[in-house]
């Protein structure tokens, strides 16, 4: 394992020094926490929206912090929900009197650590609101598991509540847009490769020469099933397959993110693009707009994911609208 | 009869970070079989910050002692296991409240551990979690004189075992399905180290 | 060797056509050539803008094609340079009567074929110019050498260009000021890994479990030395050394790149940009702005480069000044 | 005397093709020592093309059949091979143009085309590119009788060989410095190759 680091214990620090450090005029931190906020946070009379997560999803997800997009993002150890007197820090910083959303990915350790920051805001008066991304159809959505998880569609998500937010739309209506526009998204990865957790030393798992795994999810998590390497296209086919299998996207118009998971050279994302605008056209189904891109990682996971998210008039406008942000753009 | 003074409280989570501290790698390559390889590492560190916060301080309680505890995991281990972990150490700290830590005490004390835990993780025995350790605890603990408590480690690794063969429904190991069976779940591997390290604190000041 | 291609021979094409087909509201593509254009090239009285070079450098050089920067991008088979006949259709497409700059990176391979194409362009009557970039001091510039090779500042130049293209200045007068901000721009990188050239089957070079290339080209060409890789910090100081060796940053303002060269996550090249923010700042170098993410890439190569680019009062705000591309954001 | 016809024009280009793809691999991988690992890669493309190429069309003269493998070349292979092959082959037609290739014509072509290359790379004798064999095969094809050069081959071999020690001074091995010396320039290799194949052409028929 060669990373580029200092004292594996102040990676996430360092990080979020660096971020700050690079980015004066878009983001601060606050201090003693492990919080990155829009420099001009809390926006008064807004709703504040807050995301976040593990680390190790950079660009992830301070990347989405600025006018028209997050408030804040709480950012974790490697992998690890961050705890909740952080995102407790983070609401209070997002908070302009307006409430506060929490766009919560659906693993267990974020959802209860969100929550019980929720819990200790409520107490000191804030109110908060909570939506929960479950875009990824490689996990079965069944209530008698912990459902599907959270990937990369949670960026679009991001997009939505956070031009909302800008418009001026009220917290109780923004949450019920975003839970609206969640039941519209999916996603699917696959892995290539797998990835280190510093601390830990040694990959997350390992794969063969030859072997890829289908369904993987963000923290190197195991997916469906692990299968010979194959053609673009026909991996491809098998991850729109089942996405469109979860959530019938035919004869409408969508927004489509190809997300690298951190080594995927941006030539093959593109040849993976081109098979999934192919696809798409033969099924009737009309891509509005495409980003390509590293925009939820795994550290060095080669790999990738597809997310179809179906658009209303009211969110393809929405998905226009301005935004400053590092690392989404329009 | 006090079964848990404040010193054997402070020691019982000094050895559970030794032992934690000591396992960590073997915790972590559980979670990277079956989840995503950072319990070691969240314990590990979290532990740590328990004994260094407990050594500054001197507390009146065991009470006291174990909230001190519950809020330092919750602060800094994270991920599913931090909330759950501070949920157990803050019902018991709450059962314990001004009270002396006898028998009924304490297992009073871990019965609401376990509701705690079941219900922020929504998980039931059998599901391939922690909550399988500490519930049969309890079931151990509502059995058992408490002279026959020094058991309690032969219980714990019995039910750590049994999750090897168990399908995960809850937490990251669910996403594996089949896959999960074969692996000993980590969070089961961590509480029998904190109850191995209950024992052994009682047994040396006993 | 894991790629997520179909055929080894169609990999620039596919990837064309899904740069295309993903953005086809700012990029088109010359029909059975390999050039990329804004969608509405030639601009009718402005300067063209043409750069390029192999691919596998992504997102260089078609994320960079837009209002504000270049109106063509010419693509090569990975890591060769295309040939003079795909540049002249470049340069036909992004003239729009003002004359076009060819900005090429300097390898001998991309010398020789936009030269070619210079004089082809010229006989058709198109007039020409033409900038070198050379930024990266790993290489010594020696008039007995090829000189120093061209990397990740390249995007600096594009972007100063581009802007005064933008504002009518004339063909002249941007190459005249592109010379002057090349020889303000240094760089250097170190490779953690090698990447794999798709048709090759194997690593261009290997470096053991423990050891780095400092100074390394973007075509995995060797660089300075290999050394046992060390912490982040001593990394950047080595490559920030080299460079204010080779040109005095101190008492300056500055423009700075941390560009990852394909596999290292974000996450380590904030750590990176955290040190060169502190090592700036102590030795009196003022970082006016920063860009950190993937700009010129290697494949799926581990590491990084840092550019530093010296401005003065106009290029800051050149620098500034709106861009519509892919990749490039301001 | 004719000492090269259309067809063995034709010939020489398709034994080239299959040196250069038969050792394609071998080419990429000295130029992985020294270079970027492309070369073999190009100039088995470049030569697939030429040979597409020049099988569909009925050549009239040797400067024909050079001028469009030169073409080819130049819009085909790329990197710094392309232009530097381009204009050694546009070189010999243009000297070749309107005349029958005797003894005279293909000595001069081949001058030409060292000109040629060294001009466009800038590059002299002995700074281990091809430009080492090129201007080799000049200075034999100078000194020697055409009954002799059979021995062609063996000259460029041993130029070849000899660049194995030498320290690249132009190209991308020169940013090896010390480290370029102990390989074998893949050009010059590529070189070899092509002298090869002419060598067997003009025996086979001659
Ligand atoms: N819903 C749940 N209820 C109870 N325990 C759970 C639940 N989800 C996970 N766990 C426990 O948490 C452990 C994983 O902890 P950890 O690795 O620290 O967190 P994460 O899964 O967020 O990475 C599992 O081994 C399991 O014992
Ligand atoms: N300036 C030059 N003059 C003559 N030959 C050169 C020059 N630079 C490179 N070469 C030749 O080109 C060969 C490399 O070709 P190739 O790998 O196809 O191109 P690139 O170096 O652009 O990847 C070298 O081995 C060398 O023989
Ligand atoms: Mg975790
Ligand atoms: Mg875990
Ligand atoms: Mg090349
Ligand atoms: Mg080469």
């Amino acid at each position: 394992m060669k990373k580029i680091i200092n004292d594996v214990d102040a990676i996430v620090d360092e990080m979020i020094e660096g971020i700050v450090k690079s980015h004066p005029t878009i983001l601060k931190r606050l201090p003693n926490t492990t919080v990155i906020t829009r420099v001009d946070a809390p926006v008064q009379g807004k709703v504040g929206l807050v995301s976040g997560g593990g680390s190790g999803h950079e660009p992830a997800h301070a990347g989405y912090v600025g006018k028209g997009m997050l408030d804040a993002a709480v950012i974790g150890e490697v992998f690890t929900s961050p705890t909740p007197d952080q995102i407790l820090e983070a609401i209070k910083a997002a908070n302009g009197g307006a409430g506060v959303l929490l766009i919560i990915k659906n693993y267990t350790g974020d959802v209860l650590n969100f929550e019980m920051a929720k819990e200790l805001a409520e107490l000191e008066g804030i109110e908060v609101a909570e939506v929960i991304v479950n875009d990824d159809v490689a996990v079965e959505d069944s209530t008698f598991t912990t459902g599907r998880r959270g990937i990369a569609g949670t960026v679009f998500v991001h997009k939505i509540a956070g031009a909302l937010a800008e418009n001026g739309v009220s917290l109780t209506e923004i949450k019920e847009t975003c839970d609206n526009v969640i039941a519209n998204i999916r996603s699917m990865g696959v892995a290539l490769s797998s990835c280190t957790v510093p601390a830990a030393k040694k990959p997350s798992f390992q794969l063969e020469e030859s072997e890829i795994e289908i369904g993987i999810g963000i923290h190197g998590e195991p997916g469906i099933e692990r299968v010979a390497i194959q053609q673009a296209d026909d991996i491809v086919t098998t991850l729109i397959s089942k996405i469109q299998e979860d959530l019938d996207f035919t004869n409408s118009e969508i927004a489509v993110m190809i997300n690298g998971l951190g080594a995927t050279p941006e030539m093959e994302l593109y040849i993976v693009s081109k098979k999934v605008h192919e696809w798409a056209k033969s099924h009737n189904i009309h891509i509005i707009q495409s980003w390509v891109g590293e925009y939820m990682t795994s550290l060095e996971m080669a790999g990738f994911s597809i997310t179809f998210f179906k658009l209303n008039n009211e969110w393809k406008d929405l998905l226009k609208q301005d935004v400053a942000t590092l690392k989404f753009h329009v | 009869m006090i079964i848990l003074t404040v010193e054997q409280a402070v020691e019982w989570m000094k050895v559970t970070q030794q032992k934690v501290s000591a396992n960590k790698d073997l915790l972590t390559e559980l979670d990277q079989a079956i989840g995503d390889g950072d319990h070691g590492i969240n314990l590990d560190r979290g532990f740590r910050e328990v004994v260094a916060k407990i050594d500054d301080v001197t507390y009146d309680s065991v009470a006291d002692v174990l909230k001190s505890v519950a809020m330092t995991l919750m602060a800094k281990v994270g991920g599913a296991s931090g909330p759950l972990y501070g949920t157990a150490f803050l019902k018991m700290a709450t059962t314990m409240q001004g009270k002396e830590v006898d028998e009924v005490v304490f297992k009073e004390a871990v019965n609401k551990a376990v509701e705690g835990i079941k219900q922020r993780g929504k998980a039931a025995f059998g599901e391939k979690t922690l909550v399988d350790v500490w519930e049969q605890v309890a079931n151990f603990l509502k059995e058992e004189p408490v002279e026959d408590w020094g058991a309690l480690p032969e219980v714990c690794q019995a039910t750590m075992e049994d999750t090897r063969e168990m399908m995960a429904t809850k937490g990251r190991a669910s996403y594996l399905k089949e896959r999960s069976k074969g692996h000993v779940d980590p969070g089961s591997m961590s509480s029998y180290y904190i109850f191995e390290a209950l024992a052994e604190v009682r047994k040396s000041e006993g």
